[in-house]
């Protein structure tokens, strides 16, 4: 019996490096497996897809404000990426705005990483706009002309001189605005943005704030929701089945996932059959 | 194996920082300063050449915009925050941004409150008794979750056991929530494995 | 007296209160006056972010003159970052492709993300160790969480097709009605906030100045 | 609204009958754009069928009456049937309007005949905005009047919470063990009300501790933040006659770094082996460091937060959890901030109208009350 309790002991308070290497291992073997995962899209997902698809079919431009930094790089970057390929596969044209300065020079590498791989031109396909603070009037200025809080782009250059711009002054010259951030940019959209100006407004979020956003779904404010890595893979996968592109970094990291997931449920699971054994112990040794 | 001595620096530092698990070093406490003295320094860039150049000093130097000037004392009286004196002064130009927020009570009244209502009141009860259930849920839970946060009243009676329900629907975001979160982290470990695996060490294509 | 509070309050309640009527009227004439504050608040904006910078600096500034402190030299270090950062980006420009730009994919970047990649392992380690069904709500929380989990991986689907539908129906209808009643709840409270600020009620907002 | 539908209906059959040969015709119609600043006209119009096959785009002409030249003021693809017109438009001139439609290789598939004039001008008040206006104004009333009351030292009512008996026990189980107690106020700002309530309910647990003489700890992350809390568990000490016994040490500034806050009472856990934990305050990824070192020493555990994403590693870590507003009403209850107090109360009022409004709008919708579904935010 005493050597039972001993044992219990051990294992509820087993080194916290030993849970670290499980863990850890959970998320690399898996890379090395290659296996073959399987996504069902979400409908909030589909959602976005079918907007991108309509932007297609009325040959508006969208607006994808970037507004994540390096801390949720690996939860929205494949996201972003996602969005552009298919974006720039059906040759919509994009603009990118940026209100978080930690990850303004992110955003430019992303759009041109993509923009390369479609062969898209700077100035005619994509635009970037530069990083601005006080982003909830730049928003709301947007709805009557961007010009007013932007002067030129991220490279410097005067906004007249760029071609894909000369036809486009505010919110209803494009199809949806897209806002993909970890912060709480997405609902700022919402107040300023939608309230103000109704457009069409989709947001790409991290997972720790996804469940915020349903009521804005449910009450329309909000038309589509990609929630992280898992999101990523979703609208990948969407791409991948209709349009035949390749997958990317969302979908790569799925196996992990899977096991990083059933690590921590049992992780829990076996840590509360452990507490509860050590406790009916207790009592009957009392 | 990378060629990109770029590269190596960023799977020093990668590594630096998980050195912390194992315990609180220096290696560790080196990356961790050397990221918030460069994270200052990107911050001082983007904000002169986004912002500060463009919108103040280029359209006083070649336009001839000198109204600017006075946002630019204001910006400037800023900084007098760290006078022990007359640090009263940087009050001004942040009375000033502040104010703006008057122009949240409407948006936040419309946008979190009104619209909300709104779309509660509008929830679809059509379909199955299913769906119909549902849809009250959304409606009935909305007035449960108010109630248990409502403090005026003691919950008892009727009153408490609605706020009861309140509390056992939070739980079930919350745990929503709490799942989501342990996605999000793992999803943040995978980058950063796929970066030393892949754009590191080139052993996962 | 009349500049260190009277000014201020003057300015807040008059931007506050144009802010306000703003809202509701559209006319050019207050659009004109809105567009001018906003430019100029955007400007200001600029230059608040300073402030955050020379506190930082000064803060490591100190630590790194403090004899008796051991870790003064890496306190050293950060000041250093910050002037090499800054001067690079100042110097060479802040266009993809340049110095700049390396330095940020090569040391901002590792190090800023790896440093919240290690919650993964926390949250690892306290699911074993510290998550335990006390009570009935934490009972219910875990096991919205597991639902949840599952659903987000193949797994789940395998297991029960139930159990994604499960996962979408707990999203789209407790968490809907939960999420609302927070999210009235912190309009609410911010309306109280933005209420108290313009009227100068509360102050709090001025704290710190001084350097202390 | 309706009369001008019918008016368009009625020139669309008309113009059916006379120009029988040209099956093609496109009516625009056009207003002033409703609700706003002024310098915007409302482009209408129905794209016939045959067009959406053989033209691809639209381009809108426009000139101010007397001018000589139209002038294109936009390209469009062929789906639009509306356009917000703000090109550089001025307020109070009549202006004509004419569309082309053109196909791809840009050949002017139809064009329609001028219409107009047009005048926009505008509106000092947005009418769609009434019932927000409505609303602002009651919420921010009601908030005034409790903020008055508050003030004016009435005793208000809060409802008993069972966190505040969990704290007090708590509090009353580390005194009779004779181990001590640390208090973590957050990582948030003195502006912070979560921190403003956090140091209220410090203010009432430093009174029990300093009568009792047993321990107290109270590591912080912001120096603002160390200043009160240092005043407030001093204050405590005096206000009991026992200034003496106040330690200095035991209340300190940590760090200001995230994590390294975290660690530094992880390691503090570890050491004196409290028997009672409080979190309270605005917290972020940390809390779940916390919950977890606490966890482990055994001490009971009682958190608080108004940081939503934090809650839940607080319930499953913690032996009891103030969510969100109760925990200023906790703060209300257990000290005496009369801030909070009104806030909380005018905040409640407002949730009591909002639930009001919420019901009565909901019976209407049963009975049937046309126009119920747009009642708050309908007119866009």
């Amino acid at each position: 019996m005493l050597n039972k309790n001993k044992w219990l002991d051990y294992l509820l308070n087993i080194d916290r490096r030993v849970v670290y290497v499980i863990i850890f291992l959970s998320v690399v073997l898996p890379f090395f497996l290659n296996p073959v995962v399987d996504i069902q899209p979400t409908k909030w997902v589909s959602a976005v897809y079918d907007e991108m698809e309509e932007a297609a079919r009325t040959n508006k431009p969208i607006i994808i404000g970037f507004d994540y930094d390096p801390s949720t790089l690996a939860e929205l970057d494949p996201m972003a990426k996602a969005l552009l390929r298919h974006a720039f596969s059906r040759n919509i044209k994009v603009l990118g705005l940026n209100f978080i300065a930690n990850g303004t020079s992110l955003a430019a590498m992303t759009m041109d990483d993509v923009a390369k791989e479609f062969g898209k031109e700077y100035g005619k396909d994509y635009v970037f706009l530069p990083f601005m603070p006080q982003y909830d009037l730049v928003l709301l200025n947007f709805g009557d002309n961007f010009r007013k809080s932007y002067t030129q782009d991220f490279r410097g250059q005067s906004l007249e001189n760029i071609p894909m711009l000369s036809n486009l002054q505010n919110y209803d010259d494009f199809h949806m605005v897209i806002d993909i951030s970890g912060t709480k940019l997405p609902t700022i959209y919402i107040m300023y943005g939608v309230t103000r100006y109704h457009f069409k407004f989709v947001t790409g979020c991290t997972a720790v704030s996804a469940t915020e956003y349903f009521p804005y779904l449910q009450s329309g404010q909000m038309i589509g929701l990609i929630t992280g890595m898992k999101g990523a893979a979703e609208y990948e996968g969407l791409v991948k089945a209709k349009l035949n592109l390749p997958t990317g970094d969302g979908m790569k990291g799925m196996a992990s996932q899977t096991w990083g997931h059933i690590v921590i449920i049992i992780f829990i699971v076996i840590g509360n059959i452990l507490y509860y054994v050590r406790r009916r112990m207790n009592m009957e040794s009392k | 194996m990378s060629h990109d001595p770029w590269v190596w620096v960023a799977a020093f530092f990668t590594i630096a920082i998980f050195s912390y698990l194992w315990k609180e070093n220096p290696l560790y406490r080196f990356a961790e300063h050397v990221l918030v003295g460069i994270s200052v320094g990107y911050l001082v860039c983007i904000d002169w050449f986004n912002v500060l150049l463009p919108k103040l000093v280029e359209p006083i130097m070649n336009n001839g915009e000198y109204s600017l000037i006075i946002p630019g004392i204001m910006a400037a009286l800023m900084l007098f925050r760290f006078s022990q004196k007359i640090g009263w002064i940087s009050f001004w130009p942040l009375a000033f941004l502040i104010g703006f927020s008057g122009y949240a009570i409407p948006t936040v009244i419309e946008t979190n409150m009104l619209t909300q209502i709104q779309a509660t009141v509008n929830t679809p009860l059509t379909g199955g008794w299913f769906e119909i259930a549902s849809g009250l849920l959304i409606i009935v839970g909305t007035l449960a979750c108010l109630v248990y946060f409502y403090f005026s009243y003691p919950h008892k009676g009727v009153v408490g056991k609605t706020a009861q329900f309140g509390s056992m629907l939070l739980m079930i975001s919350f745990g929503a929530s709490f799942g989501f979160t342990v996605m999000a982290r793992i999803s943040l470990l995978i980058g950063r494995v796929l970066f030393l695996l892949r754009d590191w060490l080139g052993v996962v294509s | 007296m009349f500049f260190k509070k009277t000014v201020p309050f003057i300015f807040t309640l008059s931007v506050g209160v144009f802010s306000f009527f703003y809202y509701f009227m559209p006319h050019a004439f207050m659009q004109d006056l809105w567009d001018k504050a906003s430019q100029w608040a955007i400007i200001i904006g600029g230059g608040a972010m300073f402030v955050g910078v020379i506190s930082m600096v000064r803060a490591y500034y100190k630590r790194a003159t403090n004899k008796s402190d051991p870790n003064r030299y890496f306190a050293v270090i950060t000041i250093v970052c910050f002037l090499a950062m800054s001067l690079t980006g100042l110097i060479t420009g802040i266009k993809p492709g340049g110095l700049f730009n390396d330095i940020f994919i090569g040391i901002m970047i590792p190090c800023e993300a790896t440093m919240f990649s290690l919650l993964a392992f926390y949250i690892a380690s306290a699911a074993f160790r510290s998550f335990r069904l006390k009570s009935f709500s934490a009972g219910l929380l875990l096991f919205s969480a597991i639902i949840l989990m599952l659903a987000q991986i193949p797994t789940g689907e395998n297991i029960s097709p139930a159990i994604p539908w499960l996962k979408g129906w707990i999203l789209d209808y407790p968490n809907v009605a939960a999420q609302r009643a927070i999210l009235i709840g912190i309009a609410i409270g911010s309306v109280a906030t933005a209420l108290k600020i313009i009227l100068g009620i509360d102050k709090s907002i001025y704290a710190g100045v001084g350097g202390k | 609204m309706k009369n001008l539908l019918r008016l368009m209906v009625i020139l669309v059959v008309v113009s059916f009958a006379f120009n029988s040969y040209s099956v093609n015709t496109v009516e625009v119609t056009g207003k002033d754009s409703p609700n706003d600043k002024g310098e915007a006209i409302d482009i209408k119009w129905i794209t016939d069928a045959s067009l959406k096959t053989s033209a691809t785009k639209v381009f809108v002409f426009r000139k101010a009456q007397g001018e000589a030249e139209y002038k294109q003021v936009k390209e469009l693809d062929i789906t639009a049937e509306y356009f917000n017109d703000k090109n550089e438009l001025k307020n109070n001139i009549p202006y004509m309007y004419y569309l082309e439609f053109r196909s791809a290789t840009g050949e002017v598939v139809y064009k329609t005949n001028e219409y107009g004039p047009y005048v926009s001008f505008p509106q000092w008040i947005n009418t769609d905005k009434l019932p927000t206006f409505i609303f602002s104004l009651v919420a921010m009333i009601i908030i005034l009047i409790f903020i008055r009351v508050a003030k004016s030292g009435r005793k208000l009512y809060v409802r008993p919470l069972p966190g505040v008996q969990a704290i007090e026990d708590a509090v009353g189980r580390a005194t009779e063990m004779g181990k001590p107690m640390i208090y973590s106020p957050g990582i948030s700002v003195i502006s912070d009300i979560a921190t403003l309530a956090s140091i209220s309910i410090l203010s009432r647990v430093a009174e029990v501790v300093a009568e009792f003489g047993s321990r107290l700890i109270v590591p912080n992350y912001d120096p603002i933040v160390y200043s009160v809390t240092d005043e407030v568990v001093k204050g405590a000490y005096l206000k009991v006659g026992r200034p003496d016994a106040y330690k200095a040490d035991d209340v300190y500034f940590l760090t200001q770094r995230q994590f390294a806050y975290a660690s530094g009472i992880s390691g503090l856990m570890a050491r004196e082996k409290p028997a009672a934990n409080f979190f309270l305050g605005y917290f972020m990824a940390e809390s779940l460091i916390l919950a977890e070192a606490g966890s482990m020493t055994g001490a009971i555990q009682i958190a608080g937060t108004d940081s939503i994403s934090q809650i839940p590693f607080f319930i499953v870590a913690c032996d009891y959890t103030l969510i969100g507003e109760e925990l200023y009403a906790a703060a209300t209850l257990m000290g005496e901030d009369t801030r909070l107090l009104g806030g909380l109360k005018g905040q409640d009022y407002v949730k009591l109208v909002a639930m009001i409004l919420l019901i009565v709008l909901f019976v209407l919708k049963l009975f049937g009350v046309p126009g119920v579904d747009s009642i708050l935010v309908g007119g866009n």
